[in-house]
């Protein structure tokens, strides 16, 4: 493998405390090194900055519902679709793009780690399948956890070690990364066209609370010791009023510990509090409730969130949280997918236009930015806009000029068509604070990389870590003319290195790279009950047979990457 | 002695049933016997075993005569074939696997062809309405467990999906439904008095080219409108009834077919259905699905929406993906005389087209793929007979309900044949030598 | 008693119509199986056609010899039905309205009785209508 | 106003993609330079040049420039696509796609034309004499965006889908309509002189359609409100008044439902 030295870059990298010195990087076989050979290649950064591969923590990227969410939207595509350049194969699709065109974009603007944020278990080998057909970066995904049968099952009687045995098979045969639980509860009262809008609500028939779901699958998490906290995506999203839930929920966390080989410190990820952070009783009365929740997450060191910023887009909602977008779809009357799955979960799509027009997606916005703005430790607070949720992963480079520039949010602020209300109801005319370079490479990099654990091996420059380089045209040391200056540098890499191979250069793809698939592999004793209960539920309830569940093989993971954990001392 | 294989994936429709056993030789070289399937099913892992099967490529000759060619050479024709042409059809893929679907989806690439599935003729219109309106949907599974409420709307699983009832649909009991088919109300639309109505609770038997017009006054009868006396032969009073038998359920479902995606109306008898769908969960729970037909075929829509953009019907002639059925699908392209060149794979045009379509395929070059000898194959310039999918290779496919199942192979194809994805990787690599592609 | 009758005919599968797809589309069982249209009894009389005469469908798009058969599925007066295949789609109405789906369900046909004429085999069927030189 | 006249000579094997036939395209360009123009026939990409004979100069921006097209061009599509103004005039029948996309301007078709004309119309003016094809003035695929302003008017028959998801403008079609009008409409009005088949405003949930002639079927979910006096286009006439659809969703205005209005003249 090739050898290259970034010569006399501005380097920003958390992981060694490197805040914009000049200074190579050097890269061989793959990682990154102290030293290279005279014959490296030589990339001249000088009057551009360095960091380490950014690393999407919570995207909706691959799998049935984003799929369902392209089958369904061909006016995503009119007119934007691109034609096979170079390396490039065929791309298409604005706010849900097709598989090809999501790794080169990430790829350009210098991201080489993202995490399918919500897996349908017994969907998995498809999820799989687009993972595949994803280029470059490597990905991980969530199985949910929250509504499935099993679940309920067992934390109903608090059986944690039960629990923790059905984790790990469904990691195995789902070769899924980590723990993600969205709406507990009130996806499975959705099969009844129900739903659990408080942490205390009870899930119909299953006789078992939000709460008692979250905590125990806290506790099996930290029982068997993952590498990424338990993520969730709490009760009552999107509703005026919702801050308070998110705050119960971010309780059931308290006085609970990492346990892990990771470096992982936290048992929680909050996932885009942006849209958990709402105050006001309907959407007359709407406001923020950012500081609220920053409030809390500043104090409570045990807890890190993303953002999931709204970026005043067209977009697509898709989500786990199957009555939500039965009641988005409600508001405002466009296309409305659903999918239930047996005894694991649902998930719902229906397009959305955050118009800067509407005081709500005004103030919405408004709420994304504060959050990230309020957060006293940038290691426990990540950009993300909930692709494509809150605005497609493609806007990063918009979000990040406005949060890095008071000036560029101001003229967002005086666009707004209900400016007032927007300054009324949040502190968002109040607040000075620009990101750093730095910051950002918390927010991006070494945070979401420690969070996910991979601290070892990503998110950092540190020597021994992967070779995943992002060079910028950005240039510290000058000021910044025009905020969109900001924009642009960040849309396209100079450079991009995906384990040292050169994948992006001058903003184009120049290597389909080595893409890998993340997923985690724990060894937990033999727990036969578990097995038995698996069994019988296939069975009798599944529509398939527990021999044809598995992701299994080449065509579905042809370069896994395991992260072991062994949590059969327990 | 023999062995069994348990757990085999049935390649036949959208039912993709996955708890098959097939015994087989010893040596796997012989299909012996096929448990659990349906009447067609076993058919299809039976017939594998013909001893009359085509084994090699055949090339049309001037006198009407085939003359048998190596893969090699008709890779060559079929590289060739599509690299002259200005605007080719590669048209099929619902029989064949996701793996064979990727490399076809390149080739259209390179070659920059409109490529379509079989939704063309049988749920294209579904997804026109399910992109006009959306998909309130669930899995197969879901239905068992919970479904007190069944419908059945132009569409006849009796005969088409006939293990649908047992596993899924009327039959089984589940987590919520121990009772099975005493748990179960059943209706079905349908202007036949077919094998599947003569079991419903309630069969309206509707006047054909009417679904439009009756799932309206179902939504207008949910709302408690005023309604006209008799709606597409049936009285008010009965459609108030069947709105009140849906509306009292606890979670409901309506299966649809091709008795209302190919009658007049088309997509908008589904869209209509999806609304009465949506408009029902305001009172209670309920899904809809289509009865997918080929075993494969939502999986081609799955692999195209997630390469290009779209499930199906996809034009690439510009070098960029476009779709609009109407002007890039292929009946359309193939009566309007839109196309130069015919590439077949995973069906059969010749026998499911109407038959202006078929005279334009025997008019222009080209090439089918596929095990049997068909009204396809017979209009065809060249013939490339290739192993059964989901029998003497394996795959990955996917079920009406967009669950994916990895087919298994369960007996060794004749020797010498080819699958069709590795045939499709022989055209792949001589057309992108042709082209200089990348 | 008719020398012709019209009826909406419309096409669909069935199970003797997959199992013959899958045991070979050149075989004589799939003429059997999809080489006919299933007539309700009232219509028969009609046309004053017993079961199991061969009769010629004709459309405004073509034109086909099938064998009547009695309706399996029935009663449907007015409604007639061949099973998906060649023969139907011998008459069926193409028009798509820009769906892309072809009329396979409602076309409006002539039935005559046609009892010396003969049922084509699927493939020869096309073959025949498309001018393929056979061999 | 400057005009441009091109003339097919050499019509294409299979049909011509000619999306740069349009005032937005030709304007600032010299005869020469729109024979450079690209077309695309299948996967080809060549030149107007190679297909019409071009002559006359554009005027420098779209208001001052328009286009005659003459010859053969029933396989030409895409004519007038994405226009906002001056003027196009075909001269015979032509394929798909006429004036779609279009915000401005007056494109004239003498003939006949197919399918997804005037396709999410902002706004101008479209006059077909001959008939119109299928989804006239529809929204895209997956689009809730019909046509949306302009005027239409067809002197002979339109095709099935007219006006889905229309939600402004107005069409005037002088002959039949077949199935399935001003489907899921949220606005505009369409005048039918001739006969409409059915499935007439289905899922409509505003927007107005007139009928002179007969409807085959009427939607179930048109509920009758007895008989009017109007005068439309110049004819004043009874009209039997129906709203609908009372099946589909409806918004409020004052308080009020508003629901679409069907007007069949007696």
């Amino acid at each position: 493998m090739s050898e290259y030295i970034i010569k006399n870059g501005h380097v920003f990298d958390p992981v060694q405390g490197i805040k914009g010195d000049k200074k190579d990087i050097a890269i061989k076989d793959g990682k990154i090194v102290d030293k290279v050979g005279s014959g490296a290649k030589v990339i001249d950064a000088s009057g551009k900055t360095v960091m380490a591969g950014a690393v999407e923590i919570h995207a909706h990227i691959a799998g049935p519902k984003v799929n369902l969410g392209r089958i369904y939207r061909p006016e995503d595509k009119l007119f934007s679709c691109t034609p096979t350049k170079g390396m490039e194969r065929m791309g298409g699709g604005a706010s849900i793009p097709t598989t090809f065109k999501t790794g080169y974009e990430y790829a350009k603007m210098g991201y080489t780690t993202a995490m399918e944020a919500a897996m349908p278990p017994m969907f998995s080998r498809h999820v799989h399948e687009e993972i595949r057909d994803t280029p470059i970066i490597d990905e991980g995904a969530f199985p949910v956890f929250g509504n499935n049968w099993f679940v309920l099952e067992y934390l109903k009687n608090h059986e944690i070690e039960n629990t923790a045995a059905y984790i790990a098979w469904m990691l195995r045969v789902t070769k899924g990364y980590a723990v993600k639980v969205v709406n507990p509860g009130g996806t499975e009262a959705w099969a009844w066209g129900l739903n659990c809008l408080s942490v205390n609500d009870p899930v119909p028939y299953f006789d078992i609370t939000p709460a008692e779901i979250v905590k125990g699958l806290i506790e099996a998490n930290e029982y068997l010791g993952l590498p990424h906290s338990m993520h969730i995506h709490p009760n009552n999203l999107g509703n005026p009023g919702c801050y308070q839930t998110t705050l119960d929920t971010l309780a059931l966390a308290k006085g609970m510990k990492a346990n892990n080989k990771f470096g992982r410190e936290t048992v929680m990820h909050l996932t885009h509090s942006q849209f958990h952070s709402y105050k006001g009783t309907n959407w007359g009365d709407f406001e923020s409730g950012a500081k609220e929740i920053t409030d809390y997450v500043n104090q409570n060191k045990n807890i890190t969130i993303d953002t999931g910023n709204v970026t005043l887009d067209e977009t697509t909602t898709m989500t786990a949280d199957g009555p939500f977008e039965h009641h988005l779809t409600g508001l405002n009357n466009l296309k409305w997918a659903n999918c239930d799955v047996e005894l694991e979960t649902a998930a719902g799509v229906v397009p959305y236009i955050y118009s800067p027009n509407i005081s709500v997606c005004a103030i919405q916005w408004a709420i994304g930015m504060e959050i990230p703005l309020m957060m006293k430790d940038p290691m426990r607070c990540y950009i993300t806009t909930d692709h494509p949720n809150a605005g497609p992963f493609t806007r990063y480079p918009r979000v990040i000029k406005w949060l890095m520039s008071k000036k560029a949010r101001d003229t967002q602020i005086n666009a707004f068509k209900h400016k007032d209300k927007v300054l009324s109801q949040t502190s968002i005319g109040s607040i000075d604070k620009e990101l750093s370079l730095y910051e950002l490479a918390q927010m991006t990099r070494a945070g979401p990389a420690r969070t996910l654990g991979l601290a070892n091996m990503c998110g950092g420059l540190k020597p021994g870590m992967d070779a995943d380089v992002a060079v910028y045209n950005f240039n510290p040391d000058k000021p910044v003319a025009n905020p969109d200056d900001i924009e642009t540098a960040f849309s396209r890499c100079a450079y991009t290195f995906k384990s040292g191979v050169e994948v992006v250069r001058n903003g184009e793809i120049v290597n389909n790279g080595h893409k890998r698939t993340l997923w985690v592999n724990v060894k937990v004793n033999d727990n036969p009950q578990v097995m038995r209960d698996i069994n019988e539920k296939f069975i009798k309830y599944y529509s398939m047979t527990q021999n044809n569940y598995e992701a299994l093989g080449h065509h579905f993971v042809p370069n896994p990457y395991a992260l072991e954990v062994d949590a059969t001392h327990v | 002695m023999t062995k069994t294989v348990t757990d085999v994936i049935c390649p036949f429709c959208g039912t993709l049933c996955d708890d098959l056993e097939v015994v087989v030789s010893d040596d796997g070289k012989q299909l012996l016997e096929v448990y659990n399937a349906c009447v067609i099913g076993t058919e299809k892992f039976l017939h594998s075993q013909a001893k009359d099967r085509v084994t090699r490529p055949r090339l049309r000759q001037a006198d009407g005569t085939w003359k048998e060619i190596s893969y090699d050479e008709a890779a060559d024709y079929t590289a060739q074939m599509l690299a002259k042409a200005k605007k080719p059809l590669m048209y099929g893929w619902s029989s064949t696997n996701c793996e064979a679907q990727s490399v076809g989806n390149e080739i259209a690439e390179i070659s920059r062809a409109c490529c379509d599935n079989t939704a063309a003729v049988c749920h294209g219109t579904t997804l026109i309405a399910v992109q006009d309106i959306g998909l309130p949907t669930c899995t197969l599974g879901e239905v068992k467990n919970r479904a007190d409420r069944v419908i059945f709307w132009g569409c006849n699983p009796a005969h088409a999906h006939p293990r649908h009832m047992s596993r899924y649909s009327i039959f089984p009991r589940g987590f919520f439904t121990g009772k099975g088919q005493m748990s179960r109300k059943l209706i079905v639309i349908d202007p036949r008095v077919t094998d599947t109505a003569k079991m419903a609770d309630v069969h309206l038997q509707i006047e054909q080219g009417k679904d439009y017009e009756l799932l309206n006054a179902l939504r207008v009868a949910l709302k408690g409108e005023w309604l006209p006396d008799v709606v597409a032969g049936i009285p008010k009073e009965k459609i108030r009834e069947a709105a009140d038998m849906m509306k009292s359920g606890r979670f409901g479902i309506i299966f649809f077919g091709m008795g209302v995606t190919q009658s007049i109306g088309k997509n908008h008898n589904i869209d209509e259905a999806i609304a009465v769908t949506k408009d029902l969960n305001e009172y209670t729970k309920f899904s809809i699905m289509p009865m997918r037909g080929h075993y494969n075929v939502t999986g081609s829509g799955e692999v195209f929406a997630w390469q290009f953009g779209f499930p199906y019907s996809v034009d690439l002639t510009r070098g960029f993906a476009r779709y609009n059925p109407g002007d890039t699908s292929s009946i359309d392209l193939l009566n309007r005389g839109e196309v130069d060149a015919m590439f077949t794979i995973g069906s059969d045009p010749g026998a499911h087209f109407p038959i202006s379509a078929v005279k334009h395929i025997a008019n222009v070059p080209s090439v089918c793929i596929d095990p049997h000898l068909t009204p396809t194959s017979g209009v065809s310039k060249l013939h490339v007979p290739v192993a059964f999918n989901g029998v003497e290779t394996g795959g990955n496919c996917y079920r009406m309900d967009n669950v994916p199942i990895d087919c298994r192979k369960v007996v060794e194809p004749p020797a010498g044949m080819l699958t069709d994805e590795q045939f499709l990787v022989m055209v792949r690599d001589r057309l992108k030598k042709l082209k200089g592609a990348a | 008693m008719a020398k012709e009758i019209t009826v909406n005919l419309i096409s669909g599968r069935t199970i003797q119509q997959g199992v013959a797809i899958e045991g070979g589309k050149e075989k004589p069982l799939y003429r059997t199986a999809c080489g006919i249209i299933e007539m309700d009894n009232e219509d028969l009389k009609k046309l004053g056609a017993w079961k199991s005469t061969n009769v010629r469908v004709t459309s405004d798009h073509g034109s086909v010899i099938v064998k009547a058969i009695e309706a399996t599925q029935g009663p449907h007066p007015g409604v007639a039905f061949i099973p998906m295949g060649p023969w139907a789609n011998s008459v069926v109405d193409p028009n798509t309205y820009s769906t892309g789906m072809p009329t396979f369900k409602g076309t409006p046909v002539k039935i005559e009785v046609a009892i010396n004429e003969p049922i084509l085999l699927g493939i020869e069927l096309v073959q025949k209508q498309c001018g393929v030189k056979v061999g | 106003m400057e005009t441009v006249t091109i003339t097919m000579k050499n019509p294409p094997a299979l049909y011509l993609e000619a999306d740069n036939v349009s005032p937005d395209a030709f304007a600032g360009k010299t005869e020469a330079q729109i024979a450079e123009l690209s077309v695309h026939e299948g996967n080809t990409t060549t030149t107007l040049g190679k297909y019409f004979e071009v002559s006359g100069n554009a005027g420098a921006t779209a208001a001052d420039t328009k286009i005659i097209v003459k010859g053969d061009v029933k396989k030409v599509k895409y004519l007038g696509f994405k226009m906002s103004a001056g003027e196009l005039v075909i001269e015979g029948s032509t394929d798909l796609y006429v004036g779609a996309w279009m915000t401005g301007g007056k494109l004239l078709a003498k003939g006949n034309v197919e399918g997804f004309a005037a396709t999410a119309m902002k706004g101008g003016e479209l006059i077909i004499e001959g008939n119109a094809g299928n989804y006239l003035g529809a929204a895209y695929r997956g689009d809730w965006r019909g046509m949306s302003g302009g005027k239409i008017l067809v002197k002979g028959n339109a095709g099935s889908d007219v006006g889905m998801y229309m939600t402004g403008g107005e069409m005037v079609i002088n002959g039949n309509v077949d199935v399935h009008l001003m489907t899921h409409a949220e606005g505009g009005k369409t005048i039918v002189k001739g006969n409409a088949s059915s499935k007439v405003g289905g899922q409509m949930v505003d927007g107005t359609i007139y009928i002179f002639g007969s409807i085959d079927t009427m939607m179930p979910g048109f509920k009758p409100k007895g008989e009017v006096e109007l005068e439309v286009d110049g004819v004043k006439a009874t009209f039997a008044h129906y709203i609908g659809d009372m099946g589909e969703r409806h918004k409020k205005r004052k308080g009020a439902i508003v629901y679409a209005n069907l007007y069949k003249k007696i």
